[in-house]
């Protein structure tokens, strides 16, 4: 029983998967239906775990077993309920002082961490010596990084005009931004195609059995 | 008293042995709120597992973990109270896993008032609050700040005229984001302008969103922007319409109104995800004039590559608050602008000082 | 009250987790962790915000007999469904409210729940990306054109970068002598991905990052406050 | 001339049915083009290699079926990795598709393995919502995060757990990541703000993104980016599998689309010349 219920299961993913790919030729309705029955299901997915493995548990039994070290989080169950009532439009505002709470710990954590991370770690990254090294293709490189990095920046300065020698390095720093965009370009189309490597691997391999497993 | 003296020299000759190889020391562990005792040794690596101990009195000592030498470190936090002195006990085997020898320490945990490893982070949270601050205080006094112009906006009447013209409309797509993200606000506020100007000569424009709280804000704006332009009677309100919440349904959406409309101009102005190039596609084959902005670092080059102007990152921000002329936005680019200098000189004395082997900066600066 | 004491909130709780990284001692060190649960569990309640609304606007549509509204009745239907199958008979390992008997999971193999992750889920939601290899293709050929110096670094650096990330690279090149190994394709993307990449993309990471600075602060300070709704 | 304007207007249709047989048929024959592996990938390995038998690790589920199959070949051959060398696992996931990611993948390494136990040596200890935020609070405050597993069970029934309080006692975080919240989040607090070295794995759409962060200060150790970064990763582990099978369909496919980049801007050019000539 479990095989054949298997091989339906096949049927069904085979199915599916060609009513997405029939949007490529357009829109129509098996895809509309597919698309639907995707938003559907992964709604239900978010909803049963976020159930399981977050209110239950860090919430629900916590309170109900040992309540008396742990009322305390009566307090964020009641802003989460607050939350909720976005749904109901007479009394949404009171969502705010939910997300007031959301908002200002986000808010908070991500001034110190990119400032850390993403500021001064990277200007750190980039304090390097590049005579350093004796092979002329790291010497090369180092330089490029360090320049590249700051004309990269002064690009992104807005309180200047782009004229003179500030604009030659502005210049100099958007070749440097288009590089990386080539690169990321290239890396997309990688991701992309390995994505429809994997569903040609289920249509040849799972269902029609031509792969070698 | 042999039995003494045989003591001592054995304590004499393994102290002799392992002095300059074996240490083990406690402390409290730095920087944290308290609770927690760092244990360091320094063992050889040839040595087998060794087991730390743990004891508040010297007397009863508890196991509390097995270690090798290679971690070097432990930091005990298993019920440890701040103020309360423990002692501890490096157990070491020798070689032959005989007998064992054994090192002590002691510490107390403390809480700190500062933590002394994130003074150059300190440093960098005050001089770029003060100036972000700053700059928006004295841009709210009226201190006219300048922001260069960006070149992709020049277009913006360009293509209106174009379009007006050619008798065709224009398309707006504030992206698929909804207003909790700063790029649909940023886009918005470049709709405002687009959409006084199109007032202003008449031309037509389609607003399709994929939010319905990005609905009821874009058709304020655009309503707004007709007011301010003289033309209220022009506005008409179903110009900004709601397409579907669904990325590809929405895409498909608007792919139609390039298809069928074939607008003069496109603008994609806020965040967007892998729709991005279906979009940048379809409307460079429809043979539009095309306007992008986003911040979203993977979707850029899609928009460089089939855009004619592409707002790159922070310069949509930066377009938002040049058009708005609003005094937060205006100060707190300034400010960050001022960030960005300081990054750059600190770059460059860092570089020279790391060439001439001086390590200070790169050090103060690193921190985690 | 309706928009001042959110305001407050949003400054003590930003300012708190911001001394918390200078200050550990209590009571800055100890609050500041408790508010990292409490936010576990307000996050928790918005997802659920998130799914009961795609519930509402679902309904409004259907009741309203909005264009193509039959479709969402599908998507409710499949929500209820999966909702259903998690509270019944759980997850995995979950349990669920019944137990689930041996007879059901010898036919599907899996619980109800499972099965339609694994065949229908798992399936939609792979296609819908794999879609985007095609889009992919057409728009690279329609729309990517050296129209300008810009445009044209970013056309050569990305064919460098393809052909130098997959094996092809390698073997187109593999003729070269060990002494120009610098010629060989991989070496050269990894070079650009090394150097010239890492500039581009610290550059954007150093100017995005003082962005979300700035826009923190504001939040922060009581000046932004789009996230409230209305201007 | 017209031939030029002919490679204008190529049907998009053709370009698929191309895409698809350039993918396909290389799925079926092997071409077998040889692969070598890069410094980021070895830094990875050479990570994990470096872990002591009986370390604790925590993987980061983060991502779902639509990027399962770039991601999904790092997972196995990591999980390969280090059940081979006595590595202990605590999984969780940042997004809620991460949970049954990881589940599939430990259902078919641990076949290979059957003195791996569910508990002393690997443990799910499910989703979390909340990203950074969570992260820091975990590293703070570990079991308050996790108080049960993914299937309900207290955590402190579980050997592997015994100690786990914070960050300090695990040997690296290995993150594997499809978007936000991610790697990226990861390197912020666990490497930047906790000192944990980090690694990981995320689809070839972030990999430049996150390549910033493999620099000097390690902020992250190294990277695996998509496909080829698993395919490396399969080899250096010696296990051949999904992603080394993908190696040449992908090949080809780039091909295809480079060929098609440059007919297209071969007729770009030719049909400009002659408008400006004509004007």
């Amino acid at each position: 029983m479990e095989i054949l219920m298997h091989r339906i299961g096949i049927w069904i993913g085979v199915f599916l998967t060609f009513a997405i790919f029939s949007f490529l030729y357009k829109d129509n309705p098996f895809y509309k239906i597919a698309e639907q029955i995707f938003i559907g299901i992964s709604a239900g997915y978010w909803f049963i775990y976020t159930i399981y493995n977050i209110l239950i548990p860090n919430l629900f039994v916590p309170v109900t077993t040992d309540f008396a070290h742990n009322f305390i989080l009566l307090i964020p169950a009641f802003l989460g309920i607050l939350m909720l009532c976005r749904l109901i439009p007479s009394i949404d505002w009171v969502s705010r002082y939910a997300l007031a709470v959301v908002v200002g710990t986000t808010a908070g954590l991500f001034f110190k961490r990119y400032l850390q991370s993403d500021v001064l770690n990277q200007l750190t990254a980039t304090m390097l010596n590049p005579f350093a090294s004796s092979n002329a293709a790291q010497i090369i490189g180092e330089l490029i990084l360090i320049i590249g990095t700051i004309t990269g920046i002064v690009y992104f300065f807005f309180s200047k005009k782009h004229e003179g020698a500030f604009g030659t390095t502005a210049r100099v720093g958007i070749y440097f931004l288009m590089v990386s965009f080539g690169a990321a370009f290239g890396y997309t189309v990688m991701a992309r195609i390995s994505l429809l490597i994997g569903r040609l691997n289920f249509l040849l391999g799972d269902w029609l059995g031509i792969l070698k497993p | 008293m042999r039995v003494y003296i045989l003591l001592v020299i054995l304590i004499f000759f393994s102290f002799a042995l392992c002095a300059q190889d074996i240490s083990f020391t406690a402390s409290d562990n730095p920087n944290d709120d308290g609770g927690a005792i760092l244990l360091e040794w320094n063992v050889p690596p040839s040595f087998p597992e060794m087991i730390i101990t743990r004891s508040i009195d010297k007397e009863n000592y508890i196991e509390i973990a097995r270690v090798t030498p290679l971690l070097k470190t432990y930091i005990d936090d298993e019920n440890i109270e701040d103020g309360q002195e423990y002692f501890y006990m490096l157990s070491v085997p020798k070689m032959n896993g005989e007998t064992l020898q054994s090192f002590s320490a002691s510490a107390i945990a403390r809480a700190q008032w500062f933590n002394t490893d994130k003074i150059s982070l300190l440093i960098m949270t005050i001089l770029l609050g003060s100036a972000i601050l700053y700059f928006i205080l004295s841009a709210r006094r009226g201190k006219r700040l300048y922001i260069r112009k960006i070149s992709g906006l020049d277009t913006i009447e360009e293509a209106v005229g174009r379009a007006t013209e050619m008798g065709k409309p224009l398309l707006f797509v504030p992206g698929i984001s909804d207003l909790d993200d700063m790029q649909t606000i940023a886009g918005l506020n470049i709709l405002g302008h687009l959409a006084e100007k199109v007032a202003q000569y008449d031309s037509t424009i389609y607003v399709p969103v994929c939010r319905s709280m990005v609905l009821s804000t874009a058709k304020e704006i655009v309503k707004e922007s007709y007011l301010r332009a003289g033309r209220p009677d022009a506005f008409n309100p179903d110009s900004v319409f709601y397409l579907t919440d669904d990325q590809f349904g929405y895409v498909a959406g608007v792919d139609g109104i390039i298809l069928r409309e074939k607008p003069a101009a496109n603008f994609y102005l806020g965040a967007f995800y892998a729709e991005s190039l279906i979009l940048a596609e379809t409307g460079f084959e429809s043979g539009a004039i095309q306007i992008a902005g986003t911040a979203m670092p993977t979707q850029i080059p899609f928009f460089v590559a089939a855009c004619d102007y592409t707002l790159i990152g922070e310069e949509l921000f930066a377009a938002s608050a040049y058009l708005s002329n609003e005094p937060n936005q205006l100060g707190s680019l300034k400010g960050q602008d001022v960030g960005k200098a300081i990054i750059i000189l600190t770059l460059l004395v860092g570089v020279v000082l790391e060439m001439f082997g001086i390590h200070f900066l790169k050090d103060f600066l690193a921190t985690h | 009250m309706k928009r001042q004491i959110p305001m407050l909130i949003t400054f003590f709780v930003g300012a708190l987790i911001i001394v918390s990284e200078f200050i550990p001692h209590k009571p800055f060190g100890n609050l500041s962790t408790s508010l990292g649960g409490w936010f576990l569990i307000i996050s928790g309640f918005a997802i659920i915000l998130g799914q009961l609304s795609l519930f509402k606007v679902n309904i409004i549509k259907i009741s309203r007999k909005a264009p193509n509204w039959p479709y969402f009745i599908i998507a409710l239907v499949s929500f209820s469904i999966m909702v259903t199958c998690g509270i019944l008979w759980g997850t995995q390992k979950q349990p669920g409210l019944i137990p689930i008997s041996d007879k059901m999971l010898n036919f599907f193999g899996y619980k109800p729940f499972d099965y339609i992750f694994k065949y229908m889920f798992e399936n939609l939601s792979a296609t819908m990306f794999s879609l985007l290899a095609f889009f992919m293709a057409s728009a690279s050929y329609r729309a990517f054109r050296a129209r300008n110096a810009e445009s044209t670094l970013l056309l050569v650096a990305a064919v460098l970068v393809m052909l130098g990330r997959t094996t092809i690279g390698s073997t187109l090149t593999c003729w070269i002598p060990e002494s120009l190994g610098f010629l060989h394709l991989p070496n050269i993307a990894s070079f650009i991905m090394k150097y010239p990449n890492t500039a581009g993309q610290r550059a954007i990471m150093i100017c995005a990052g003082f962005g979300v600075i700035g826009s923190s602060l504001r939040i922060i300070l009581g000046i932004e406050r789009s996230y409230l709704g209305g201007k | 001339m017209k031939i030029f304007e002919r490679f204008l207007h190529i049907d998009r249709r053709i370009i698929f049915v191309l895409i698809f047989i350039g993918v396909a048929l290389p799925l079926i024959w092997t071409l077998g083009f040889n692969l070598e592996v890069t410094e980021n990938v070895e830094s990875v390995y050479n990570l994990m290699e470096e872990l002591e038998p009986g370390t604790r690790i925590l993987i980061s589920f983060d991502y779902g079926p639509s990027t399962k199959p770039e991601i999904q070949p790092m997972a196995i051959a990591l999980m390969e990795q280090a059940f081979t060398n006595r590595i202990r696992i605590i999984a969780i996931a940042l997004w809620p598709m991460g949970v049954q990611m990881c589940n599939e993948a430990f259902e078919k390494v641990s076949a290979e393995y059957p003195n791996i136990e569910y508990g002393i040596d690997f443990i799910n200890l499910g989703y979390k919502v909340g990203g950074m935020v969570t992260i820091n609070h975990m590293a703070k405050d570990f079991r308050s995060t996790f108080p049960t597993d993914g299937g309900g069970n207290p955590i402190d029934e579980f050997p592997i757990m015994k100690g786990i309080k914070n960050f300090d006692k695990l040997g690296c975080v290995i993150s594997l990541s499809a978007g936000d919240p991610g790697l990226k989040q990861w390197v912020m607090i666990a490497h930047d703000t906790f000192g944990k070295p980090v690694g990981g794995g995320t689809t070839a759409v972030q990999a430049p993104i996150m390549l910033a962060y493999v620099n000097e200060q390690q902020q992250l150790v190294g990277l695996l980016g998509g496909l080829k970064g698993a395919a490396e990763y399969e080899l250096l582990v010696n296990k051949p599998g999904f992603a080394t099978k993908g190696m040449d369909a992908q090949s080809v496919a780039h091909l295809i689309i480079i060929i098609f980049i440059l007919i297209g801007n071969i007729g770009y050019f030719a049909t400009r010349k002659k408008d400006t000539m004509k004007s």
